[in-house]
């Protein structure tokens, strides 16, 4: 597997503001965990193949969140967008098994 | 001789634990036990209240009703109280800024970066032409990566020299992928404001799973700032801060200056009946323990009037006033055990709030109070329930009484209970005679110690942690436990505990706010339990014996609380198996295991007292 | 007054080492230098292929041939030869099998179990009208789990009590899954027909991250075993050998025992120049370092005869002879160093390959020779290559010149030289004065720890292990770093690299056959280093300096090899630290580190010594 | 997530032996990993969803395999029919990240 096939899909819906995805990737490559970023339905993120089992949503509603495949139904995580930084950072730490960074308030 | 019903009850400093049993021509047979929280303090009529709830429930569970029973019988305690106490012997303070040594977790880069202190700001207002000059970038957290990297990037491109960067926010992994020349990046710098510029700075990151080499060498530290030899023994103390750290800083300030400051912790005066001993708090809890022995016995403990000591002893004197209700200066110690304490602290004048493992000295202390009578409460109880009240033999007679009903056991015997605040040993001889001796320090000082060397802030917690074992979640699904066996969950753990060490409780799993690893904590738990009850125990056997030879013991029978933890009796197991001597818990009445010691003593003591004959 | 090339040429036990520099003017200027190994035992003409080889190198690397060189300086190394053992003064020995208590990963059920021992295949010829009989099940490795579990099935159907079970093969989970009533079993018991049937046995497995706790406790045993006094004292050994196993078994045996036995260790006779003192082996080593100090210097050492330690030492007279060309008897041993050393070794007569943590005393010792010789070299050398060859100062005098040029430091100075086979340490005091001393136990010694105490059996590996920081493999594509840090690699990991230890050094990654956890390995590592190397610095440091209290000196220098290690130098700067002293590693001329410090010396010496003007 | 969903499928080609899979269910039974046995061909198991990320292959070639999701191409162990049990524990181990216990030959 090289190194091209080993990110986390970031999946925004048609709404999404630049500076939220911008700042999830950020979290995201400081924590050294590539990504790619798709446009397409964020329902049932849970349910798409991932690489690293874990997918990243930024939904129209204001909120982003961590999906992992192997836990079904509600996603993992879920923030607001303006913990969109942290978000990123958290689901690069869900995949290198670190403790999360969780937020005072969602 | 009819038959009769019997309860002992035992109150502790903790805990109130009562036994039922029927006697019936000459036989006996236990009934039931149970425990509860003592209420109020040990020998007040506050008791009472916990007593009766305790009879209720051991009654029930035994098919009575506390109205039939016929006895109770009250263990005569010893009116010892005891009180805890801790505080630094050092103390790093760093006066003017000038060093940084954290852990973030994503530096940036790595390797070695000596230069002057710019903002980044100010970039690219100097002087390009004097290209000697090289520079370390202090970057607040109000400015973009992107940005700060691309005015690295120009400002290089224009000759200029930038050999490190300072980072406010968490984002050295990020301005250093957007850099052309790859510089080392310490970020997370909480107190950014503090780092002073225009000054000579080396910023130093290791690759990951290694530490720094150059700041954390006194030597290291006088090539890279051109040090003389006096300049170099004053920054010493720096290098020796950072000795184990993946990243850190250092700037050098013509005022700089750290010290690690040895408190006075004072002196403690140790008055024995003969003479007295003066020791100094600094040396550390050995040489306490070890004058303290030269001494034999203490009739009174005073620390130096003004010094760190001196208030530690004064506040445990007030302490132990209150619960006892005499004054200050009627209180003297009877006993105390100091052991060596490691206590982080937070070192004044730091930029990253870092941290400092200073030492300190923790202090168990008992005094033997008059004003708790037993009498008392078993009047107020007689009163509340109507029921004949007897106040049973010595504790240690009652305490031995009850061990003995431990399988494999015999006299000569020896019994520690091992409770919250005090370690309590006795000893019966062939012909039944009874010494026994009452120590400072047990389970609530190995709370205490794990409270203050993990830098909790929750003795709840502390407590959870000392009765647990702890797990790492490595997974959405997989735990390692302390013993490195994974264990597999079908349910995702919840996100607080997700990466976290967690305390492996009766009521799930409780994740711990700190960085600090599972077997660090482990091994801080591990050193408590020995540093209070293996001291204790082996002073305690010295005490007892005759011959202060503890070889000469055979049977060594653990009891209360703290005999029930998951790894301090085989501590002692492992520790007095050194001297051949055969220590184990015990388990009163071959079902008990060490709980109920004093009060199945007190039932079975009926028979001889002719309470029941 | 024309240019010259000017060599210093270092040969140390482990490594020669060789710098070049060209003079001109009176200006001095280094050119290069090279590390290789040493050929031969120190001092015989066999290191002149070591050196005519790194001469080579260096030339090679300032552009030169070894032709061009005009002088030569040879150290005057001072002619000390080290050597190491290691032995017990411990053993667990059992006679009879009686106890088996191991961890298999994977044992089934959890609780205890206790009755008598019973072939499976025997399961159903019992007599199951005697109800009130259990049974522990022996399933040997012919037996498969499907029939093994339905025979138990089978039997308790009929009314038989089977209670635990025994297993040789990996079964324990599969047995215990298909049963209706669930037990206790502990499984991969290789060596199964050493358990003896017909035996009241007890089987105990805790559940995952906890301990047993009743076969752990000599009251537990009793209990179980319904043991009188005197055989609650015979067992005990038992109880502590289980403590902290997840899983165990243990069969009375009529004639079982365990037996703990002290070994004779034997006592070593330290010879001074006045008198002699002895000390018993069996004290550890903190006892015979004690008597070492209070008789302050040795001439020699001896132990009792027909005793360990008289084998370990005559081991080691031995050696040496064969070393240095003497014969045994001219031996005589100029300083050792004892440390306490964990050395596993498998319990003679368990049952399934369990390991006693035995204790033991490593010893380094060192021993004066007359039958090197650094001027044979010398002759040779200049045969060989036609350069003018000199004999430079004495060692100590070249190693201080030569750490001198480190930046920061200055007169008065104390340098540890921290190589394979022993610690130097030298002071020139403000005059210029020298004092030195060679102490036996260095970098060798520490590998040899680390060899035994993780139970390797490889010496090379044992090396690495101590050079290069750990990793454990958590996953295909993780790994955890010693400080908690994740690596994320690309590549999956490698078979035999999952969910192991792993070195990581520069050839990649190496894993290790041992279940040990990497956090132990570490704290063993460190140790070792610690035990060694921090005691020897201590132990140096009060030789050379006159007053014999270390707080008076002020700049402390590391080199050598050990002085690379990526720890050692911070614990012994942490360690002095507490005495006020600036103690790092070196960096030679600026640049070279810890390494190169006498052969510098020896260049730079050859101005004053009119060798270049 | 439930039970159910967590196993390990055990895809065998048509001529695998009943006893080299009752000793590859024996070997992830003992480790406490479920598992699920399924008749289908055994090319590229690599590709092959699996909650766990890992599918043991039984080839008709006389050896068995591990898969794992993450590792393109060959699979990740592979011993002969032999080995069974051993490969079965093995699959176990890799997904509780447990050292293997590798055969003396494949
Ligand atoms: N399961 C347990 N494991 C470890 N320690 C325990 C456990 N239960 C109680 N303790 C400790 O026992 C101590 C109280 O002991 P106890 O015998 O009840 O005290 P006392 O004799 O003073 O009434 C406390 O420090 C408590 O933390
Ligand atoms: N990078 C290193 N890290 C730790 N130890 C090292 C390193 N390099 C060499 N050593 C140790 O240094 C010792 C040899 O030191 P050296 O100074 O070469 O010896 P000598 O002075 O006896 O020739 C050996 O024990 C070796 O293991
Ligand atoms: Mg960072
Ligand atoms: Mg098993």
């Amino acid at each position: 597997m090289s190194s091209k096939e080993i990110f986390i899909p970031i999946i925004h819906d048609a709404g999404a503001q630049y500076e939220v995805i911008r700042e999830i990737s950020a979290g995201l490559e400081e924590e050294g965990v590539p990504y790619r970023v798709l446009q397409r339905t964020t329902r049932n993120l849970g349910d798409l193949p991932s690489p690293l089992q874990v997918v990243i949503g930024v939904h129209d509603n204001g909120t982003v969140s961590v999906s992992h495949e192997k836990v079904k139904g509600t996603p993992y995580l879920e923030y607001s967008w303006k913990h969109a930084r942290r978000l990123g950072k958290n689901a690069a730490r869900l995949v290198k098994g670190l403790p999360l960074h969780l937020p005072e308030r969602g | 001789m009819g038959k009769r019903i019997v309860a002992g009850v035992d109150i502790g400093n903790s805990s109130t634990e009562v036994a039922i049993a029927i006697i019936e021509g000459g036989q006996m047979q236990f009934l039931a036990q149970h425990l509860v929280k003592t209420t109020g303090v040990k020998g007040t009529v506050e008791n009472v209240r916990g007593i009766r709830f305790a009879l209720q429930e051991a009654a029930g569970k035994a098919g009575l009703t506390v109205s039939q029973i016929d006895l109770i019988r009250l263990n005569d305690a010893v009116p010892v109280i005891g009180d805890l106490a801790m505080d630094l012997i050092s103390e790093t303070i760093i006066t003017e800024s000038s060093m940084i040594g954290h852990n973030p977790d994503s530096p940036g880069g790595a390797g070695l970066g000596v230069g002057t202190t710019i903002g980044i700001e100010q970039l690219l207002d100097m002087d390009t032409a004097r290209t000697d000059d090289a520079y370390i970038v202090v970057i607040g957290k109000g400015f973009d990566f992107e940005w700060a990297a691309g005015r690295i990037n120009l400002a290089m491109s224009r000759g200029a020299s930038v050999t490190g960067a300072i980072v406010q926010k968490d984002d050295g992994v990020l301005i250093h992928n957007r850099l052309q020349h790859k510089i080392p990046i310490v970020d997370e710098v909480s107190l950014i404001e503090k780092v002073p510029l225009n000054k000579k700075a080396a910023v130093e990151v290791a690759l990951p799973g290694h530490v720094i080499r150059t700041l954390s060498n006194p030597y290291g530290l006088s090539t890279v700032f051109s040090l003389t030899p006096d300049e170099t023994i004053q920054i010493a103390p720096v290098a020796k801060a950072l000795v184990g750290n993946r990243s850190a800083v250092v700037i050098r300030t013509a005022q700089g200056e750290v010290v690690e400051r040895k408190i006075e912790a004072g002196r403690m005066i140790l008055i024995g009946t003969q003479n007295r001993l003066e020791v100094s708090v600094n040396d550390g809890a050995d040489a306490i323990m070890d004058a303290y022995e030269r001494l034999g016995s203490v009739t009174d403990v005073q620390g130096e009037t003004g010094t760190n000591v001196g208030g530690m002893l004064s506040g445990l004197r007030q302490d132990l006033a209150e619960l006892t209700g005499q004054t200050p200066g009627e209180i003297s110690i009877s006993d105390f055990l100091a052991v060596d304490a490691v206590i982080p602290s937070s070192i004044s004048g730091s930029m990253a709030g870092e941290l400092a493992m200073e030492s300190g000295v923790a202090l168990a202390s008992m005094v033997k109070t008059d004003k708790s009578s037993i009498h008392r409460v078993a009047r107020s109880l007689e009163q509340e329930l109507g029921i004949a009240i007897e106040v049973g033999g010595v504790e240690a007679e009652m305490a031995i009484r009850g061990a003995l009903t431990t399988p494999g056991t015999r006299k000569p015997i020896v019994i520690l209970d091992m409770g919250g605040g005090s370690t309590d040993a006795a000893m019966m001889d062939a012909s039944g005679n009874i010494t026994s001796t009452h120590l400072a320090g047990a389970g609530d000082m190995v709370t205490m110690l794990i409270n203050s060397e993990l830098a909790l802030g929750d003795k709840e917690l502390a407590e959870k942690i000392k009765k647990n074992p702890l797990g790492k979640v490595l997974s959405l699904f997989h735990m390692q436990l302390e013993d490195g066996t994974m264990l597999f969950s079908e349910a995702p753990f919840p996100p607080h505990t997700f990466g976290r060490v967690v305390i492996r409780g009766e009521d799930g799993l409780t994740p711990l706010p700190t960085r600090v690893s599972m077997e660090k904590i482990r091994e801080i738990r591990r050193s408590a339990k020995r540093r209070v009850f293996v001291t204790n125990v082996l002073r305690a056997l010295k005490r007892i014996v005759p011959t202060r030879n503890v070889k000469h013991l055979s049977f060594v029978v653990m009891v209360g609380g703290s005999a029930l933890d998951f790894e301090i009796p085989q501590m002692v197991t492992e520790e007095l198996g050194k001297y051949g001597i055969v220590a184990g818990f015990a388990n009163i009445r071959g079902t008990e295991g060490p709980r109920n010691a004093v009060a199945t003593g007190l039932v079975l003591s009926s028979i001889k007292n002719g309470g029941a004959t």
